[in-house]
Parts: C-alpha cells; sequence; structure tokens
C-alpha cells in the first residue's frame, strides 16, 4: 500500500487469482458434474457421485446413445439457426444502411418504430403469433423457425449496425458515389469489409440466440422428425426413468458443437462482447 | 450520424427504401401485426379457433380480481430484487480480473467466463434442475456435508416454519410451496454473469493507471479504490444491465414452465405473470383474456422503462 | 480494432466449421423434400397418433401394432407421437386449437366437455357394431362395446352422452419387491399376503438394515404413489362407519360425499371415531416405514431408489411395470398392497378383509380428431388397435393389461390382474374433493413423523376438516348446478331433435332424463350438507 | 376369458339397439309420436338444424350465435332456440338471462297459452326461476311446474315438474315432519304423469326425499320399487336403486326383499368390485335368518 509501484506484483494478484478461479470453479461446477456423469452408470453413480469414474471404465455407450437421439435435432438446429442468423444479418445490414447513410424522410419515424419493439414483451405476442403462422400454414415446419429468428433479430442487429456504419469516413462513399457505385456495390465493398469483427459478434450472438431458443419450437413443432435440440431436450427430461449418465451424455452432445466453434472464434467472441457492442 | 439530405436528393434517392423493404416487412407481419392483434383481441372472448365474441373492457376488469395474477407480479418482484443482488458477484469478478496485472490471465479468465454461455441454455438449466433433486442433488449433499441443514432444522423448530426441513428428510426444493421461491434465488449460485463482467471490464479499462498510482499515493485502499474509481465508471454498464435484467425477468417464464411445469409448481408458488399468460393460453384455452394480461405486461414494462430513463439517467 | 492474422485464421476455421456442418445438416434434408415431394402423387397416407405414455416397452408396442397395420395396408404408414405428460396437456392444446393434431389423440389430460365435442369424434356408432378386426376370432359377432372389459363404460361421457374414443389397457396398484433383497432379509422370496406378514417383513426389514449397516428405504414412496396407499388404510378401517352414516354408501362407486358431509356437519362422527383412530394408527404404523419426505418425492425419483436397490419395497402401477423390469438388475416381484384381516391385530380392529381393486375401469383411451383428414382410415386404425389379436400383441409386448377382453396374457402380467374378492371397504378422509384430500396430505406428517403421534393428526384434521370440507362441497355444489343448467339446454335440443325424427337424438334423450334427476339431487344434497356445515 | 369371471350376459339397459328392450321402443314410440307433435305445430327449418345440433353437443355459443344469424322473428323455434342457448352461452351474465326470460314469456302466450311450444317455454321459464335468477323465485317456480304437470302433458322432459316439485320440498323446511306432511301433499301428482319417464323419476325422487326426511321406510320401498318395475337405462342408476332397497330393507327386516334384491345384483354384475362384499352380506343375511 504504501509501496506503489510494487502494487501490481504478482505476490498480490495471487490472492486474486484464487478468488477468480474460486468462483470459476463453482460457476464451472455444474459442467464439470455433467462431463463426469456422463461417462456412469446410475450404479456407479450412485457409489461415487463426485469424482470421475477410471477412464478404463467409461462407458462410451452413453455417447453412442446420446449420438442416435441428438444428431437429427442437432442437424435440425443447425439448419435453423444458420438460416436464421443468415437472413437476419443481411436484412440487418441492408436496414442499417438505410438508417446510416441519409436522413431519409420519415426515417426519423422508422427508427422510432423500431426502437419501441425492444420494450414489447415476447410472451405478449405468443398467441396472435401462433395464430398468424397458423393461417400462413407455417405451423409444424421449420421455415417458421427461421423466420421467427430473422424478424427477432432485426431490431438489436440494425440498433449496432446503425450505430457502426455511421461511424464509418462519409468520403469513403462519397468517392464510391463518384465512382458511379450503387448503394449495394457501396454497401457491399465499403460496409461488410470492415464490419468483419462486429458482424462475426453478431452472428455469434443470434446463432446463440437461435440455438437456445426451445418455447418456439415446442409450441409450434408436433413432427419428431423436425424437433429442434431445445424440444429435444425437454423431451429427454420427461422421461419417466432416468439414465443419468445417458441425460449427461445427452447434454454434453447437445453442447459440443458450440464448444467446437466457440473454440475456433473465443477471441472474436470475447472482444465482441467486451467492446460492448451489446450495450443497447 | 447519418447525413442530413435535401428533399430533392431524397427523391432521387428513393431506390434507398428498397433496402428497408425486406427488414421492415418481417417487422410489420411478425412483430407489429401480432402486438396489434393482441390489443384486438383482448377485448373478445377467443378460444383461438374460429368463434370470438366481443366483450368490451371484461378481460381487463377481470385481471384486476385475478389474484393469481397480481400474486405473480409479487413473486417477479422478488425475483427481480434478488437478481439485482445477483449482479454483485459479477462486479467483483470484473473488478478482481481487471487488478490483475497480467494480460495474458485477464482475457484466458475472460474465455474461461464465456465458456458457460456457449453450452445450451437448457442444458445448464436441466443441471441445475438435477442439483436440486431431493435424493441426488448435489445441493442437498453440500447442505447434510455443511451442517447448513441442522442449522435450518434448528430454525425450523424455533420459528415454528410447520416442518420445511426436517432431520433424516431431504429438503424438497422444488417441492414445498415456500421453498420455491428461495430455490429459484439459489439458482445458478455464484450468479456470475458472463456478458455483465465482460462489459463491467470493459468499462473499467478507461480507467488509466496512473489513477491508481494517485490513488496509492493517497493511501487509499482496495475497497476505497472500488469505491471512489471504479465503481463511478461502471455505473453506466450497471445501469444497462439493470435495465435489460429487469425486462428479461418482466418477460421471461420458460425457467418456471420447464422446472415447475404450467401451474408454478406445488401452490402456485412459482407463477409469473409471464407464465400466468401462457398458462391461460395453451392451458385454459382463453386466448383473449391472455392478450390482455399480455399487454398489461406491456404496460408494466414501459412503465419501468420510462421511469428508469427519466430518474436512472445517468450521464456519461 | 487489431486483429493478429493468427485470429482472423481461427475465425475463418470457424466458420468453415459452421458452413460444413450446416451444409452437412441441411442438404440431406432439402434432398429429402425433393425426393418425397416426388411420389406424393401415389396415396401414401401417413396417420400419426399422440400419447404420454412412455413407460418401458409401451413405444415399441405401439410400433409394433403399427408395423402390423402397414402389413395390412402397405399405402398407409402409422406414426406415434409420444409426447412427456409435463408437457402434453399444454402440446395437445395447441395442436387442437392450431388445427394441427394428430389423425388420433391419447384423451383424458386437459379435456373438457366442450373441447372434447368440439374437437373429437364420438365412437357411439361404432360401438354396436362388431370389431371387423375380430373376424374369425371369438368375439367375430360382438358388438365393439362388448369387446372391453368395462363395456366402455369408462369412455361414456355422463354429460355429453357419447362414447369417446376406445380404450386399451387397464391399470391396477400393485407393490413391488425387490426379490433379491427380500431373499437376504426373509430367507425366502414369499411375498406377504396380509398385513400382518408384511408388518413381520418390516420389522426384519429394521433387523436386517441395524445388522448389516446397510442404509435401507422399506418402501420406496413418492407424492404419485402414496396418496392411494393411504387411501387404502384409511378404506380398511372405515366400511362398517361409513355405511352406517349415508344410506347410498353401498350403491356408490365413489363415497358419498354429501351424505358423509351431512353426518360430519351434524356430529354424527370425527376423527376420534375408534375406526378412524384405527386407521390413522395403521397408516403410522405403514407410513414410518415408507421413504423420509415422500409426500415431496417425484415418481422417477423413488423409481430411482427402487430400481437402485435402494429399497426393498414401492408401491406402484401396472403401468410401471415395464419401466421397473427393463431396468431392475434383480428380479421383481409384484403383490397386492396388503390390507389386514379382520382379527388379525388389535391395534386395528375394524378390518373387513382384503380390499379388492378398486374399479375394473379401462384405460388408455385412444380417440380420433375431427380435424383428422384422414378420419375413416383413422377410425380404422382404432379399431385395428383394439381388435383381440392386437390388443393381446400389444399387450404382451408392453407388459400391460389388455382392455379387450378374452385376450390372452402373458404369465408375467397375471400378477396385475383385477382382485374382485375382496371388500370395497369405507372412505378416505379425502372424499370430498381437492380440500379435503389436501388437508390430508399436508397433514400426514403429523402422522407419520417420528415427532408426529394418531392424537396429533386427528386433533389436527378435527380442527381443519370443516372448512375444506365445506368449499369442496360448495366447488361440488357450483360444478353440479352448471351440469344441471347446461342439462336444460341440451334437454330442449335433444327434444326438439327427436321431433324432428332423430333417433339418436330421442335416444339420448332418454339417458339425460335420468341423469339431469340424479344431478339436480346431488345438487340440492350438496346445498343442504354446505347449510349444515356453515 | 380374462378379468371377467364368466360372461356376462347381455345387459338390456346397456344396448340401446338390443330388440328384446322393450322398454326402449316404448320411449322411441313416444318421443316420436307423443300426444302433440311439436313438429307439427311448428316445424324445425332447415337451417336452424345445425344450431340446434349444436346446442345438443354443448357447444352452446356456436349455436347462439347461428340462431342469431338466422334470426326470424316470426319463426318460434328460432326464437326458442336463442332463450335456450342464451341459458349457457359463455359468459353466463344476468342480461342473457333476463332477455332469455323476456323471449320465454312471449314464447308461453304467443301463438297460444297450450301449444307444446309453451309448455316448453313454461317449463324452461320455471327452471330460469329456481336454478338461474338470485335469489331463486321458488314459489313461482313451483306453481308453474305444478300447472305444467297439470297439463298433462304426455312429454316425459316436461314430465320431470314432478320430480322437480319433490326436489324443492325435499329440504324446504327445517323439521322432516313439516317436509314429510309437504310431500305426502305431492303424492297425487303421479295420477297426472303419463309416461314411463316421468313416472319413474317421479316415484324415484319421493322415495329418496321421504328417506333424506327419515319418512316411513316402507314408504319408500314401494316408491323405489314402483321406479325399478319401470327400469333404468344407465347401469349406475340400476345398482343404486337396487342397493339401495335392498340395503333398507335389510335394515327394516324385510330380508326376502333384501335377498332378493342383493341377489339380482350378484347375478347381474357378477364382476363389478362390489360383487364380492354384498355376496358376504347376503351370507350373513341368510345365515342370521337360520338362527
Amino acid at each position: 500500500m504504501n509501496t506503489p509501484a510494487i502494487a501490481k506484483k504478482p505476490n498480490k494478484d495471487f490472492w486474486k487469482h484464487g478468488a477468480i478461479l474460486a468462483l470459476l470453479a463453482l460457476e464451472l461446477f455444474p459442467f464439470y458434474m455433467m462431463l463426469q456423469i456422463s461417462f456412469k452408470d446410475n450404479k456407479s453413480f450412485v457409489q461415487n457421485t463426485w469424482l470421475p469414474s477410471l477412464p478404463t471404465e467409461w462407458l462410451w455407450k452413453n455417447y453412442w446413445d446420446a449420438m442416435q437421439l441428438l444428431l437429427p435435432y442437432i442437424s435440425n438446429s443447425m439448419v435453423v439457426s444458420v438460416s436464421a442468423t443468415l437472413g437476419t444479418l443481411f436484412f440487418a445490414l441492408l436496414g442499417a444502411y438505410f438508417f446510416a447513410r441519409y436522413k431519409m424522410p420519415l426515417s426519423g419515424a422508422l427508427w422510432s418504430g423500431y426502437l419501441i419493439l425492444m420494450l414489447l414483451p415476447g410472451v405478449a405476442n405468443i398467441v396472435p403469433l401462433f395464430a398468424l403462422l397458423k393461417s400462413m400454414n407455417l405451423l409444424n415446419t421449420l421455415l417458421a423457425l427461421i423466420i421467427l429468428g430473422a424478424a427477432g433479430g432485426q431490431v438489436f442487429c440494425i440498433y449496432v449496425l446503425r450505430n457502426f456504419i455511421e461511424e464509418i469516413p462519409k468520403d469513403l462513399f462519397e468517392a464510391a458515389e463518384m465512382d458511379g457505385a450503387s448503394h449495394f456495390n457501396q454497401l457491399w465493398n465499403i460496409v461488410v469489409p470492415m464490419s468483419g469483427p462486429i458482424l462475426g459478434t453478431l452472428a455469434i450472438l443470434q446463432f446463440l440466440g437461435n440455438w437456445n431458443e426451445f418455447l418456439m419450437p415446442l409450441i409450434l413443432l408436433r413432427d419428431p422428425q423436425l424437433f429442434t435440440i431445445g424440444v429435444g431436450l425437454i423431451y429427454l427430461d420427461g422421461e419417466y426413468v432416468k439414465d443419468w449418465g445417458n441425460i449427461m451424455a445427452a447434454f454434453t452432445v447437445a453442447s459440443i458443437p458450440l464448444v467446437v466453434i466457440f473454440l475456433f472464434t473465443m477471441r472474436l467472441f470475447v472482444q465482441g462482447l467486451s467492446s460492448g457492442a451489446v450495450k443497447g | 450520424m447519418s447525413a442530413p439530405i435535401s428533399p430533392k436528393k431524397a427523391l432521387a434517392e428513393w431506390k434507398l427504401y428498397l433496402f428497408l423493404v425486406p427488414s421492415l416487412i418481417l417487422i410489420l407481419l411478425f412483430s407489429y401485426y401480432p402486438a396489434i392483434s393482441a390489443i384486438y383481441h383482448s377485448f373478445f372472448r377467443w378460444n383461438g379457433g374460429e368463434s370470438k365474441e366481443f366483450i368490451g373492457f371484461q378481460n381487463y376488469a377481470q385481471i384486476f380480481n385475478d389474484k393469481i395474477f397480481l400474486q405473480s407480479f409479487l413473486t417477479i418482484g422478488i425475483l427481480i430484487v434478488a437478481n439485482l443482488l445477483k449482479l454483485i458477484p459479477s462486479i467483483i469478478m470484473a473488478v478482481f480480473i481487471h487488478r490483475l496485472s497480467s494480460t495474458k490471465f485477464q482475457y484466458w479468465y475472460r474465455v474461461l467466463l464465456v465458456l458457460p454461455m456457449v453450452v445450451p441454455g437448457l442444458v445448464t438449466l436441466f443441471i441445475w434442475k438435477f442439483f436440486f433433486n431431493p435424493n441426488l442433488g448435489a445441493l442437498n449433499y453440500f447442505m447434510e456435508f455443511s451442517g447448513l441443514k441442522t442449522l435450518l432444522v434448528h430454525l425450523d423448530q424455533f420459528f415454528g416454519w410447520g416442518g420445511i426441513f426436517l432431520n433424516d428428510f431431504p429438503i424438497s426444493w422444488l417441492g414445498e410451496p415456500q421453498l420455491i421461491v428461495p430455490s429459484l434465488i439459489i439458482w445458478g449460485f455464484p450468479w456470475i454473469g458472463a456478458v455483465g463482467v465482460l462489459m463491467f471490464i470493459a468499462g473499467l479499462q478507461s480507467i488509466g493507471t496512473e489513477i491508481y498510482e494517485a490513488a496509492d499515493l493517497d493511501g487509499i485502499g482496495p475497497i476505497g479504490k472500488f469505491i471512489y474509481i471504479e465503481f463511478p465508471l461502471i455505473i453506466t454498464q450497471i445501469r444497462v444491465i439493470v435495465v435489460l435484467m429487469m425486462i428479461g425477468t418482466l418477460q421471461s417464464f420458460g425457467m418456471q414452465f420447464l422446472l415447475l411445469g404450467e401451474n408454478g409448481g406445488p401452490g402456485g408458488a412459482g407463477m409469473v405473470p409471464g407464465l400466468w399468460m401462457f398458462n391461460r393460453a395453451f392451458i385454459a384455452g382463453e386466448f383473449g383474456y391472455a392478450c390482455a394480461l399480455g399487454l398489461c405486461l406491456f404496460v408494466v414494462i414501459l412503465g419501468l422503462t420510462f421511469i428508469n430513463n427519466k430518474f436512472l439517467r445517468v450521464e456519461k | 480494432m487489431e486483429q493478429t492474422n493468427n485470429s482472423r485464421i481461427w475465425n475463418l476455421i470457424g466458420l468453415g466449421l459452421v458452413i460444413i456442418f450446416f451444409l452437412v445438416a441441411a442438404i440431406p434434408m432439402v434432398w429429402k423434400s425433393f425426393t418425397q415431394s416426388l411420389p406424393t402423387d401415389s396415396k401414401e397416407i401417413t396417420i400419426r397418433f399422440a400419447h404420454w405414455q412412455l413407460e418401458g416397452g409401451v413405444r415399441r408396442a405401439f410400433d409394433l401394432a403399427a408395423a402390423e397395420y402397414t402389413k395390412l395396408h402397405p399405402n398407409i404408414r402409422v406414426e406415434q407421437l409420444a409426447i412427456p405428460d409435463k408437457i402434453y396437456v399444454n402440446w395437445l392444446i395447441t395442436q387442437l386449437i392450431g388445427g394441427t393434431a394428430p389423425d388420433i389423440v391419447q384423451m383424458g389430460k386437459g379435456m373438457s366437455d366442450e373441447r372434447t365435442t368440439r374437437y373429437f369424434l364420438p365412437t357411439s356408432a361404432l360401438s354396436t357394431k362388431p370389431n371387423p378386426y375380430n373376424k374369425g376370432t371369438t368375439l367375430e359377432n360382438t358388438p365393439l362395446r362388448e369387446t372391453f372389459i368395462d363395456d366402455m363404460e369408462s369412455v361414456f361421457s355422463t354429460t355429453l352422452l357419447d362414447h369417446y374414443g376406445v380404450p386399451l389397457s387397464a391399470f391396477t396398484l400393485r407393490m413391488y419387491y425387490n426379490l433379491d433383497l427380500l431373499q437376504e432379509i426373509t430367507g425366502s422370496t414369499e411375498l406377504p399376503a396380509t398385513y400382518g406378514q408384511f408388518a413381520t417383513l418390516l420389522k426384519q426389514t429394521t433387523e436386517f438394515s441395524q445388522k448389516t449397516k446397510k442404509r435401507l428405504y422399506h418402501i420406496a414412496a413418492s407424492g404419485d404413489n402414496a396418496p392411494s396407499l393411504i387411501d387404502k388404510v384409511f378404506r380398511s378401517q372405515t366400511g362398517k362407519l361409513g355405511d352406517g352414516l349415508a344410506y347410498d354408501f353401498l350403491p356408490s362407486t365413489r363415497p358419498p360425499a354429501a351424505h358423509l358431509g351431512m353426518a360430519f356437519a351434524n356430529g354424527e362422527w370425527d376423527f376420534n371415531e375408534p375406526s378412524m383412530r384405527a386407521a390413522v394408527t395403521l397408516l403410522r404404523h405403514l407410513g414410518s416405514h415408507l421413504q423420509p419426505g415422500f409426500m415431496q418425492v417425484s415418481r422417477d425419483d423413488a423409481m430411482f431408489n427402487f430400481i437402485q436397490g435402494n429399497a426393498l419395497m414401492m408401491p406402484g402401477g401396472s403401468w410401471d411395470y415395464s419401466s421397473i423390469s427393463a431396468q431392475a438388475d434383480f428380479p421383481v416381484g409384484v403383490g397386492m398392497i396388503p390390507t389386514p384381516l379382520p382379527d388379525e391385530d388389535s391395534r386395528w380392529p375394524f378390518s373387513e378383509g382384503i380390499i379388492s381393486d378398486e374399479s375394473t375401469n379401462a384405460s388408455v383411451v385412444m380417440a380420433v380428431t375431427k380435424e383428422s383428414r384422414h378420419s375413416e382410415i383413422a377410425q380404422d386404425f382404432l379399431l385395428f388397435l383394439c381388435s383381440l389379436a392386437t390388443n393381446e400383441m400389444w399387450a404382451q409386448e408392453s407388459g400391460w393389461l389388455p382392455a379387450v377382453r378374452s385376450a390372452k396374457i402373458g404369465s408375467e402380467s397375471q400378477s396385475f390382474m383385477p382382485n374382485l374378492n375382496g371388500f370395497t371397504g369405507g372412505f378416505s378422509p379425502g372424499f370430498s374433493g381437492a380440500d379435503t384430500k389436501r388437508v390430508v396430505q399436508t397433514s400426514i406428517g403429523l402422522a407419520v413423523n417420528p415427532n408426529g403421534s394418531v392424537d396429533k393428526f386427528t386433533n389436527h384434521l378435527n380442527s381443519e376438516f370443516r372448512n375444506a370440507l365445506a368449499s369442496d362441497l360448495e366447488r361440488n355444489a357450483i360444478a353440479a348446478k352448471i351440469n344441471s343448467q347446461r342439462a336444460d339446454t341440451v334437454s330442449l335440443a335433444l327434444y326438439v331433435l327427436s321431433q324432428n325424427g332423430d333417433a339418436s337424438a330421442a335416444d339420448k334423450l332418454a339417458i339425460q332424463l335420468e341423469g339431469m334427476s340424479a344431478t339436480d339431487r346431488g345438487y340440492q344434497l350438496g346445498l343442504q350438507a354446505i347449510k349444515l356445515l356453515k | 376369458m380374462i378379468l371377467r369371471k364368466q360372461s356376462a350376459p347381455l345387459l338390456p339397459w346397456l344396448s340401446s339397439a338390443c330388440p328384446c328392450n322393450v322398454f326402449a321402443s316404448f320411449l322411441l314410440v313416444f318421443a316420436l309420436f307423443p300426444a302433440s307433435s311439436l313438429h307439427s305445430e311448428s316445424p324445425l327449418s332447415e337451417k336452424n338444424q345445425t344450431p340446434w345440433r349444436n346446442a345438443s353437443v354443448f357447444l352452446f355459443n356456436d349455436a347462439y350465435a347461428g340462431f342469431v344469424k338466422n334470426a326470424d322473428s316470426a319463426d318460434p323455434m328460432n326464437r326458442l332456440g336463442q332463450a335456450a342457448t342464451l341459458l349457457n352461452t359463455q359468459p353466463r351474465t344476468s342480461q342473457n338471462i333476463a332477455a332469455a326470460q323476456e323471449i320465454l314469456l312471449d314464447l308461453s302466450q304467443n301463438p297460444s297459452p297450450h301449444s307444446t311450444l309453451s309448455k316448453l317455454s313454461r317449463f324452461l321459464l320455471a327452471r330460469i326461476e329456481e336454478n338461474y335468477l338470485t335469489p331463486p323465485q321458488l314459489g313461482e317456480a313451483k306453481s308453474r311446474y305444478l300447472e305444467i304437470v297439470k297439463d298433462k302433458t304426455g312429454i316425459p322432459l316436461l314430465e320431470l315438474s314432478a320430480s322437480r316439485l319433490v326436489a324443492l320440498t325435499t329440504f324446504a323446511k327445517d323439521k322432516p315432519s313439516e317436509n314429510l306432511a309437504a310431500l305426502a301433499a305431492l303424492e297425487p301428482l303421479a295420477g297426472f304423469l303419463t309416461t314411463p319417464e316421468g313416472t319413474r323419476e317421479f316415484h324415484l325422487a319421493m322415495g329418496l326425499a321421504i328417506l333424506e326426511n327419515e319418512g316411513d321406510p316402507n314408504l319408500v320401498l314401494s316408491h323405489l320399487i314402483k321406479a325399478d318395475k319401470i327400469g333404468f337405462r344407465r347401469k349406475e342408476n340400476v345398482i343404486h336403486n337396487w342397493l339401495v332397497i335392498a340395503r333398507l330393507s335389510e335394515k327394516i327386516g324385510n330380508k326376502n326383499l333384501a335377498t332378493e334384491y342383493y341377489q339380482r345384483f350378484i347375478n347381474n354384475f357378477p364382476n363389478d368390485p362390489k360383487t364380492f362384499g354384498i355376496q358376504h352380506r347376503l351370507t350373513n343375511l341368510t345365515k342370521n335368518g337360520a338362527n
């Protein structure tokens, strides 16, 4: 305290590391349990609740079962999440360009029209949305989920992207306009190359949101062939006889795709979230 | 800011409107239409099918006599207050990470923090549900092991809680009406939200090292530093998180639905406004009334946001 | 934003992975929808049926039946949707309203009279004709209705005056035993037949766990299966009491709430009644051997304890058998829920004898929805499901009881056959409805906990019971009143239609008239009982 | 054969299509060709059939909407339909009931106070006064019921008026003796009843009402046996009546009657869960009789 120059020396950091690691351990404890139980059957789980079993005793069969059960659901979720994310970003980029480029007549009113939607509780819409999809013959289809995902992400993405595009120097656009570039060309050649990281961050957030969605799929989907991962997990939770090892393996399998993607994109992820892009 | 544009030029640039059309169609169809339809149907007795019957304000009148709905606001109020307190660990975590000298560690800790975010929310939810399991759950093991259970049993006997905690009886976290709200509060311990922590760290990063050095010179301790230097800088972030959290909590009901079922668990103790709306619509088939409930919820959220903007505004 | 080249490469790999995942997932889907869109012109028809019977073996049995049906009708595919019961109501209502309901739906959860008539086709017309799929069997000429063990009584709606759906199974309540443990404890695998033998077994089990230091639950119980156990305990002692209190006690399948309520209001009985005290004494004895905190234990947790060998016994329905036998790695014994014999024990002297299984009603009711685009085929599949041969096969595959008469059952299912050689017994304090049930269940701890006692329980009930009873009877009276009001409109409509030459309306009206008087009588009695209670 | 020890005989009251069911065919004849035909008086138009059909299967709101769509002040069957469905349209409101009452009051006078339509309307009016208004107007309801009974309508539905009168008397006074006296005054009503259903329901109601007030058991038995002679369609009603008769006769020591009815139950319902217990009672009864 009285020697400021060495205030940030590792020996002082030691306690901070300890505290952080303790909190992190608590935070990650559920996933430790998930992993270690996923290799056990009920019997060995009851006998040995806390510690992992020996690798020689690992029950890979749990994973085999979980894969068989969940792969179709994961594949559906993949289609829905990727399509919805692409849709969201493409339309939001167009919309954000509209708002950011010029103050067109009416754009102020339209902007407020977008912003107020942030306050609208999603739940209030479920019922009429359901009726709407019914009249559009979209109940029990994945297309409904894709469209809903794309529509749901608009407000947030346009909000973030507008701020971003507005910060691009105006002369870049003007120079392009001189060269006779259309707006679409400007968007494609100027905005898109510059907004790689922000698009990446938004893509990840949208993807996560769609991947985690379970209420609309639960309401809209009837046929097991169409189930997304969320519905699949809820059905798994409804079984009467619980084989915990199997269930935990299924949970792990459900987490794998995103964890793999995360491993490759974590820098983008962390920076994107830290940069305050989501400040709203 | 977007560039101002003369009316003449705007006319020439009419094609720019086409850029907004797809997005606008999506919004109008899937956000505005349902919202307006909800307002319209809130004046009807409607079972979701063809037949509907105009009944004026009856649905709204019914809301004021709906004990379950009013009670659910109390529950959600408790949860919001709890969620406010649950921000504290995130702030502590952010400050700890920020004060580390090694940027490398700072980065890796942040990675580890984000990791739970990519695990599907439902998986986390079901693992926690498993923790609450009276026979096998980690929570009851912990209570027994730490002796907290014995303490609670004594408290129960002393205050006469009516035998929620008894020796030899596993604590039924999600099975006792009185324990449901506490369970929802314990939920997610140690309550570290990755988004919150990262945003706080981002806020803290604007503090230059010279400020810390000056504080050290003034003999300000670690807690003093937090109060005088760090807290004022992240107050904007806290405000944003609080607003988002309040709106999110008010709307949320998925967790209650999956954990406790459509009736909010034993005694309906876990009933929240969103779940009640869902229940009325998809269990009772009273879609018109559910729409009225949804609108009521919207008004509450709108009001809260308004109050928030008016009184909690913090200048950047 | 500085991005090292390195991390950009990583990001691109991540992106590439997403694209690969996406393509792997999407291409087969596109391909499928492409190839499927071609042969839709051929007459391939899919019939879907939904149920919440997720117990082991049942889904397999349904699949088998569906495959058999497709063998008979190669152009028809039958698909089952097994929905967890936790979300079944919400799921079903959503599908019904959305018009996407499957062709056949299991009935019983989330139904109301209005929903039933609005969304389901009645089976009354089918019930009088023989089932075509019974050709060549002993039931060939029997009308469909009489091919069921309960003459389709369980699917007859006394308010709607129509049959809805057909049943496929029947349920009974039994006690499951872990035979390995039983052998270890008693040296034999013989199951106790009377409560006296049962009590001896419980004693032996206590000694066994003390001796071996093994933490063993005697009876794994849950809030799901314990209430029926408690009911049975009370019913074993209160037969004579009930008969003395209400002239319609014997004739009713359920205890007549209004008369018992009136008798309580007049002070003709309370929980100090010797037979009630005997019942609570019996309950205390049994309850002290149930898994601690059983009212808060969920069905799957109790089952988990039993299957893991942590409990010697578990009460459960016949529906649990298939799951248990599939999961348990020890031999399972199935016995009746033991009830005391007369003169067996002076602590519970009011026993009449063995209490029989409550009813012989069939269950697992499946009905065709009105919205079905192939309702004829769906109905045909339903008839196939409840034909003698299919039901027999279904029952043997699932290990459940069949609902069709003279269907042969496997030797394993013999122990689930309803036992009719017993008394119907008396009444349980939860006889009038939700509130009295709640009072009994929330205060059960006073009777069974170590620090509880018979007096604590009876005193508590003496003070709490009156209000609960009154509010139950009030609710029942309101329901009866609404029923009788609806009967006014319905009977008039039936009369008008019958005058217009509608013979089935005339027939329904005849039944309706009996029902109307009975409903009204129930209403008047309820009002009188409430008046006395207040 | 499982679950049943032996194949039960085909029970007449369970099978509406059974040709041996004399009662059912008797009833059908009555229903289709009553003394004064509603059909000939005020025919049912084609477009009103669907609403009536909806009303008969509990879809009251749909039915009411249908009647309103076809509204025609000159068509009494449409107006009757409106009134009848108004009683049960959701939400139930006092305005609905009042509107129904108004229509019914009109129909009870026009076109003629002696038409079947008028009788039906008056019956519904009595029901409203008894069961829909708060507080109920029991006096008015009673006088209407009495009037309808004395009209000798020959319509089973309307003959329920007699049993309604019994029901309204059962607990009218606090003293059972007063109730019994009032019930005795209703005995002559039986003379006005011409349909088997009306007669049966009246005797059943009388028997049970006297039993509730602890009146003469033999009188109770005679009423219940009269009801039993006519017979019931629903199994549960058969069982109820037989076992009340048997139990009551056992109680007053009429062993023959008790034995007869217990035995009937056992013969007809060998697979009922109650049969074992009843067999036990019967054995005890005959054992004691031998003593």
